[in-house]
């Protein structure tokens, strides 16, 4: 398991090819990375804010669940706090497993987590404006069908 | 007990300070915002509507009406946007 | 959309940044990469046969399938044939899109499809005997459950 | 008219071949499976069981009951296992 909270840049290739070289008997490695979207092409930057600590814990216990719920030879999640500008990457989970869908599935868990559970606060400066960024439905929704899978 | 409070994101922007230390007897999350609320106008206004708040005891998201017995740090927020 | 059928090695890294390079506005880029697995660590090599012409209209058709479907800004497949090692990259798909639920689907779609209707064969070389690898029911139900849903 | 037939994986070793040219009047798959089986023993053996195989003419999967008129290319293999 390899967890990274940090507020320098990072390659997701260069952080993909590491996280595969590591695991063995792996026949499935996904990965998602999220990027800074612009804003009416307007974003003059993205900070995001976090509560150091608990920010590891809880990505720390979220690698912890998925592991436990599917068969996955690693686990990498990585995500930036700090000022960061439209199009960087912001973060990036990987999962490695015998099989595809348990990859796949760990993967899209990790996020569906990592979005609500995470203690990390999006704020955008569009035109001169700054704005947090509000959390949606969707994403709690999202947890819920993992809980009654 | 002393407690250390943290704020995040607009709450912290609304109350004016990220951490503060907090003399209480405060049984439960939910006390202790009573307790501040009622304490200056700003921390009313930020802890108005506390449903769209969440809380975490040492680290640990919990519920408005978690024990507090035994607890160091405190830390209310906004929703999480991360991802 | 990027569709590459070839018998040289690729490192899923570099194709994942490229990609990720060329995609405007997306939020959210998935990867999945195929390994070749070891066979009970006696894997001497894997040679994966492929029909020339059909496989490229089969994963033209698969890509396009999925661009019909989600929301995507763009798809890439990679593919090799030949001899592959254990613990190699065999192939890989990766999936752009605004939202990462949509992302995340298209790539097991292009994954499921690409499995069972993109024309690859492998054989597994394992103690000094050729074996072709078996198609599996499971594979065959993966593709039902996205006709139904 | 004549085709060319391709057989792919365990199918073109069984009959010792990848591709031939064939002349033939079958109206469809099921029908050249037929003719080709009743030409030699190691078709006979390789097309055993067409349930256990695919096809695709002119580069498309389709039935073994699909139409062949104006085909050029017909190719016959197993389950792909790609990916």
């Amino acid at each position: 398991m390899d967890i990274r909270v940090q507020s320098e840049p990072f390659q997701p290739g260069a952080l993909l090819d590491a996280f595969t070289a590591g695991v063995s008997g792996a026949g499935a490695v996904v990965s998602f990375t999220g990027l800074v979207r612009d804003v009416d092409d307007a974003l003059e930057h993205m900070v995001i804010e976090h509560y150091p600590g608990m920010t590891e814990r809880a990505l720390t216990k979220i690698a912890q669940d998925a592991q436990d719920r599917w068969p996955l030879s690693d686990v990498l999640i990585l995500h930036r706090y700090g000022e960061l500008r439209a199009e960087e990457p912001i973060m990036m989970v990987a999962t490695a497993s015998r099989h595809r869908k348990a990859a796949f599935e760990a993967a899209d868990f990790l996020m569906d987590y990592l979005k609500s559970r995470a203690p990390f606060w999006k704020n955008e400066r569009v035109a001169g404006e700054d704005r947090w960024v509000a959390a949606t439905e969707e994403d709690e929704d999202a947890l819920k069908a993992w809980e009654t899978r | 007990m002393t407690l250390t409070v943290l704020y995040f994101a607009w709450l912290r922007e609304r109350i004016g300070e990220g951490r503060e230390e907090v003399e209480t007897d405060a049984a439960t999350p939910a006390e202790l915002v009573e307790e501040l609320r009622a304490r200056e106008e700003r921390y009313a206004v930020a802890f108005q509507d506390i449903s769209a708040l969440k809380v975490a005891v040492d680290q640990e998201l919990v519920g408005f009406d978690a024990p507090l017995a035994g607890a160091k740090e405190v830390a209310f927020f906004p929703p999480m946007t991360g991802g």
